[in-house]
């Protein structure tokens, strides 16, 4: 068996929340990220949906190591990083880069576009001058900007050209991996087709393997070959794009995926309705998460915690009432 | 509420604190305090009892301890040249500068907010610029040389107004206008910057397709909105101005704390300087402490923790 | 015409709308001439990418344009011409004929107003309710959009409620005086996936239960395929396809509708290459002759970039405005 | 279309405005007031028509030049020493200068290393730097010169030490905020993933973004520091004679003021220009260079 590229077991990662002024006890704490575990294969694209405040984009900060881990692992092509030394995680970025959603906020506006794209190889510090200008041109017609891109600054670019520089930067260091943070959904419709283009045909070209993380199922169906969906710091389903969202057990990923807009007005389903808002992190319910705005939620929900396992769908889910794989399925 | 109230008594304490031991520390810099304690010519074992008597042999926490301790009963000392106690002295002057200080804050405050009112609704018009020149010109120009320029023109002229003195209300209109002009001009650059950044909400955008009259959508809406950052600094426009009096009532001869705090200076009173700095250090954190807490009455975020 | 109603609630013609840009004083023809019309209970998707003028043309229907906007053309709506009435007119109509709802709920109160102040305000003004009647009406309306307990809520400030409660606040205000027209300018662009849809369901009900005529302004043509009954697709400017919604779904005749329709990831096998429209649209201060997706169409052929082209008919209402519309 | 590995080459978005606007946008009414102060500040002895500490008991009270009883010798006249108003506003001119810039300056050097370590490394560098700015900004500015000037007396340095104690705040409070902004920015996460050190995340990507600020900070607060000199000496614990400065001169002229009324009205004239040169300049700047700041 491979190696896979990164593998994620438990991870957890709390914060302290601001505590009342004279608050007694334990300091109340914000379980952004709780127990989350999911593998990408080398070389394949693993999407992370689920909507605002459910943790993926602090799932994305810890496996940056702009975060720290409060518990659990993450292991790069088999090594275990999350409690490296400086020089480990400095070792493991430059293998591991990331594109976030925002072109504007992500290029520096006063930087040159060569050496916002060049700062991964200024920093290692193992090439000369020369050298990083030659990377930065291969790298420019790699991601179809034009040669003279390089002298330019940021702001004399469009949004999708900005995404361009973006990606371009995050492959400078020559990465295995790249975090994909809603990388399309700040531009337009006929821009969007053109990013992920390019980064279906990177991917090919350098064997890259991408983590997607976006609220958008239709690009993260297009793009991915297994999902996993996160609610409240949790995954509550993942499997493949076809199990999960041809067939989601969990009921929450039944109202996600119902929730999808039709490609057309004949494919317009009947959505499932969640009532309620969505809990605090601060304070999530007892028992299954999901169960104050579940549809088939029964007593029992609140007492037991259920884990992810087997569906006879395929998937695997995190729900007392998703249909179970009998063992021989399993094995099968 | 009750978080936000208590962050801001936190404060108004912290704030107190550090004034106090800035006011010791510079009592302690300037020499030492037997110099003009003890008699001239009082030998080595007098000096050392006088030392002991006052506190001054022990460590200095120790002795910030009983300063703090006579601060707080009201005790500076005698005023060095009047020989009285400087705390009655300054006392006794505070009423006049809290008058002029509070007319000064009302008028600028008023005038303000409706200049730049008018201001950011005539946006771009002459009227605006009118009102911006003068504002930047409020903000430039010293208040000592205004008020000399008043005094010039309304007494020495025209002689309309009394320039010196306090006897009666027309004595007040002089000074307390000069004093509240930068400060005018503060509040109303900052209501007219803040009524602009009201405009382009996405609420104002809803009471329009609503249909509500402008003039709600302005002075229910927008004026209320941009009070909130307006309220926000109204406390250092009261400081500003409680600082200003000290100029104005040198200009003016207005009998004040400021102008017998700037005489002391000038004949190194150290107790009146003491007294007279922490007395207004106190009522400034006081006022500012009120301003904020009528934040929350505005702001409902605030109000509903 | 496409409408189950003779009579539409709104019909516009040949709308012209022109801009002064603040940057550089340059006029931008943001709107140049579009003609739609929407029924009782009829709903019309406005779509196109980020400035192509779709929410400056529903903005224009009720003139709540920047100063600098010049309006031409005419808007018929409730027996008059909406284009030529004044300002002080116009406000009578917004909130009480027509209503409108913005992108994102969260922000389209008042932080510093009970909701039920700012439910009361255009039921004051249009309806000069007071006292008991407004106070029922209040309930009435909250209780219409599914909130319970609408009597605590009425005392609550917009900061104290979730983004789904302001949501039906913000749809109860829109048909607060039971108005004609409801127009959604990009109702669901700031939401997620489960928010989007029930808002979207919300405005489908409102639209359906009063008999709204309801415009939508999109770039999203799935809140299109979801809702819409008639589409309009706008492209610098123009309207380069109109129809019913299943028409264009099913067969767009031009070819920037086709490409819209193309780069959904949906339309192709999971990992294909996705279909891609190169290029960028023009600058609206100076809008090249002839038609203005020439340069980035890929059926273009010489005429297109001199000639501008005419609007071509189909059945069932559906028209393009493109040289080669009826080549298959 | 596989439009993929060598996409289209978008148009970039059209650059900025034309330059021809440009000249015609500058802040001329700022411009011409504040020319004669930089350059009598720097070349000021050189123009001297009379030296500005000579006394000259024969011409006291001179009235300016178009009065009657003026002479072209001293077109604004002379003080109550005979002294050349002229020549004594140039030399106020440079003290001016020299204590705004310098007293700003440093100001703004602490104050900004204060206010980027506070806003980057939060914790408690932040808890100390966020608490004395707070102090400081709900004090009267009058009371820390009048402690200062108890402690050591009037002179320049009490001017400088006034204005260095009173403004490195402002900074601090500004970058503070705007360095907790950017912090969160894209960029500077992704610096983190470039393995950047926190140098170099401070001086590549925060420092330039702060450029703006800055400037017009610096440039608004050196008014108000002009405007800070002349009231602390006004109050005399300033510049002392025979040196002079212009607050000085307004105080000096105080109490002529009957007789020879030129001399607070120029010498206050002189600071309000300088001052209100600066304070629209500042604000073009703020304008032109899109910083976002309170109008305070």
């Amino acid at each position: 068996m491979t190696i896979p590229i990164l593998e994620v077991r438990d991870l957890k990662k709390y914060y302290a929340a601001s505590a009342p002024f004279f608050h007694r006890g334990e300091r109340p704490v914000v379980r952004a990220v709780d127990g989350v575990s999911f593998t990408i294969p080398e070389g394949e694209t693993f999407g992370l949906i689920g909507e605002s405040g459910c943790g993926k984009t602090t799932t994305v900060r810890t496996l940056l190591g702009l975060e720290k881990v409060t518990s659990g692992t993450i292991r790069f092509a088999g090594e275990e990083v999350q409690d490296a030394d400086q020089a480990g995680w400095r070792r493991y970025r430059s293998s591991v880069q990331a594109v976030f959603q925002d072109p504007y906020s992500s290029l520096s506006p006063r930087m040159r576009v060569w050496e916002i794209i060049a700062e991964p190889l200024i920093t290692a510090g193992k090439m000369s001058k020369a050298d990083i200008k030659t990377r930065v041109a291969e790298l420019l017609e790699v991601v179809g900007l034009p040669n003279d891109a390089g002298e330019r600054f940021p702001h004399e670019f469009s949004g999708g050209q900005r995404q361009r520089v973006a990606i371009a930067r995050g492959l400078s260091p020559q990465p295995r991996l790249l975090i994909l943070d809603e990388p399309v959904s700040a531009l337009d419709v006929s821009i969007r087709a053109q990013i992920l283009n390019l980064l279906q045909a990177l991917q090919d070209k350098f064997g890259l393997s991408y983590l997607l993380i976006s609220h958008d199922l239709d690009i993260v169906a297009h793009m991915c070959r297994n999902i996993a969906v996160m609610y409240l710091g949790r995954i509550v389903e993942t499997g493949t794009v076809a199990q999960v969202r041809d067939n989601p057990q969990h009921p929450y990923a039944q109202a996600l995926f119902s929730a999808v807009l039709p490609p057309h007005p004949d494919k317009i389903k009947p959505r499932i309705r969640l009532t309620g808002p969505q809990p605090s992190p601060l304070n999530p319910p007892s028992g299954c998460r999901f169960r104050t705005r579940c549809p088939v939620v029964q007593p029992i929900c609140a007492e037991i915690e259920p884990a992810l396992e087997q569906t006879r769908a395929g998937s695997r889910a995190a729900c007392l009432f998703a249909p179970r794989a009998s063992q021989e399925e399993i094995d099968r | 509420m009750g978080r936000y109230i208590l962050k801001r008594l936190w404060r108004a304490l912290i704030t107190l604190i550090v004034i106090s031991m800035l006011i010791f520390v510079i009592a302690r810099v300037t020499g030492d305090p037997i110099a003009y304690l003890a008699p001239e010519d009082a030998s080595e074992q007098e000096l050392a009892q006088v030392r002991a008597r006052l506190g001054l042999d022990k460590p200095i926490y120790v002795q910030y301890a009983f300063y703090v301790g006579d601060a707080l009963r009201g005790d500076f000392g005698n005023s060095l040249r009047y020989n009285r106690p400087a705390f009655e002295m300054v006392l006794q002057r505070l009423p006049a500068t809290i008058q002029l200080s509070l007319i000064a804050f009302i008028v600028s405050t008023i005038l303000g907010i409706m200049m730049g009112v008018l201001a950011a609704l005539r946006r771009d018009t002459w009227i605006d610029g009118a009102l911006r020149l003068l504002a930047v010109l409020g903000q430039s120009a010293p208040s000592f040389w205004i008020g000399i320029l008043a005094i010039m023109i309304f007494g020495v002229h025209l002689q309309w107004l009394p320039t010196s003195g306090r006897m009666g209300p027309e004595y007040l209109i002089l000074p307390s206008l000069t004093l509240a002009l930068f400060s005018m001009a503060s509040v109303m650059r900052l209501t007219r910057s803040a009524m602009l950044e009201t405009q382009t909400q996405e609420y104002v955008k809803f009471l329009r397709a609503k249909g509500v009259p402008e003039s709600q959508i302005i002075f229910k809406h927008m004026l209320r909105n941009a009070l909130v950052p307006v309220l926000a600094v109204l406390g250092i426009q009261l400081s500003h101005l409680v600082g200003g009096t000290v100029i104005i009532e040198i200009v003016f001869n207005w009998p004040g704390v400021g102008r017998l705090m700037v005489e002391a200076l000038l004949n190194s009173d150290l107790p009146l300087i003491q007294a007279g700095v922490m007395l207004i250090a106190i009522s400034v954190v006081l006022v500012n402490l009120l301003v904020d807490l009528s934040y929350g009455l505005v702001d409902p975020r605030i109000r509903i923790e | 015409m496409t409408d189950t109603n003779a009579q539409p609630v709104i019909r516009v013609e040949d709308l012209y709308v022109s801009l002064r840009r603040r940057r550089d004083g340059a006029t931008i023809r943001a709107v140049n001439g579009v003609n739609f019309s929407v029924g009782r209970g009829r709903t019309l998707g406005i779509v196109g990418e980020s400035g192509c003028g779709k929410s400056t043309a529903a903005m224009a229907l009720v003139r709540l344009l920047p100063k600098s906007a010049e309006v031409r053309g005419a808007i018929h709506f409730d027996g008059r011409d909406l284009a030529t009435e004044s300002q002080g007119a116009l406000r009578r109509i917004r909130g009480r004929k027509i209503a409108m709802i913005f992108q994102d709920p969260m922000v389209a109160l008042d932080p510093l107003f009970t909701v039920g102040d700012q439910l009361a305000e255009p039921l004051r003004e249009h309806l000069d309710l007071d006292g008991e009647a407004l106070h029922a009406r209040q309930v009435e309306l909250l209780q219409a959009v599914g909130i319970s307990s609408p009597e605590t809520r009425l005392k609550q400030y917009p900061h104290q409620m979730s983004g789904g409660m302001l949501q039906r606040i913000v749809g109860a205000i829109a048909i607060a005086c039971n108005p004609e027209l409801l127009i959604a300018d990009e109702p669901t662009t700031a939401l997620d996936p489960t928010a989007q849809a029930g808002y979207l369901e919300l405005l489908e009900r409102l639209s359906e239960t009063y008999g709204l005529a309801l415009i939508v302004v999109t770039h999203d043509m799935g809140v299109v395929s979801r809702i819409c009954h008639d589409v309009m697709v706008m492209y610098a400017g123009q309207t380069v396809e109109y129809g019913p919604v299943r028409a264009i779904f099913d067969q767009p005749r031009h070819p920037y509708t086709q490409a819209l329709l193309a780069s959904i990831p949906h339309a192709v096998e999971p990992g294909a290459c996705l279909p891609t429209i190169e290029g960028q649209p023009p600058d609206l201060a100076a809008l090249p002759p002839g038609c203005p997706f020439a340069a980035r169409c890929p059926k273009v052929v010489d005429r297109c970039r001199t000639e501008a082209p005419p609007p071509v008919e189909f059945a069932g209402g559906q028209r393009a405005l493109c040289w080669r519309a009826d080549e298959r | 279309m596989n439009g993929a590995i060598a996409p289209t080459r978008e148009r970039a978005s059209p650059g900025r405005p034309s330059r021809k606007g440009k000249w015609r946008s500058l802040p001329w009414l700022a411009i011409i007031m504040l020319a004669p102060v930089i350059i009598f500040g720097i070349c000021g002895p050189l123009l001297y028509l009379h030296d500005p500490t000579t006394i000259d008991l024969l011409n006291p009270q001179k009235p300016p030049a178009w009065l009657e009883g003026g002479s072209a010798a001293f077109p604004l006249g002379t003080d109550q020493f005979g002294r050349d108003l002229l020549s004594r506003l140039i030399e106020g001119a440079r003290v001016s200068l020299i204590i705004a810039l310098g007293g700003v300056m440093v100001a703004a050097l602490i104050g900004i290393v204060a206010g980027m370590a506070s806003g980057y490394f939060g914790g408690l560098v932040d808890s100390l730097i966020s608490q004395a700015v707070d102090v400081k900004m709900s004090l009267p500015a009058i009371l820390l010169i009048i402690l200062i000037g108890a402690a050591i007396g009037g002179g320049m340095t009490t001017v400088l030490a006034s204005i260095v104690l009173l403004f490195w705040a402002d900074y601090a409070r500004v970058i503070r905020a705007e360095t907790l902004s950017l912090r969160e920015r894209g960029y500077v996460q992704l610096a983190k993933v470039a393995n950047a050190s926190h140098i170099r995340i401070l001086t590549r990507h925060i420092l330039p973004n702060l450029f703006g600020t800055c400037i017009v900070l610096v440039t608004l607060q050196v008014g108000r520091a002009i405007l800070i000199e002349a009231s602390i000496s006004f109050i005399g614990l300033g510049i002392q004679p025979p040196a002079t400065a212009w607050g000085l001169m307004v105080y000096e002229g105080r109490a002529y003021l009957a007789t020879a009324w030129w001399l607070p009205t120029f010498s206050g004239l002189a600071i309000t220009m300088t001052v209100l040169g600066t304070n629209l300049f500042g604000d073009w700047l703020r304008d032109a260079l899109d910083t976002r700041q309170s109008s305070l």
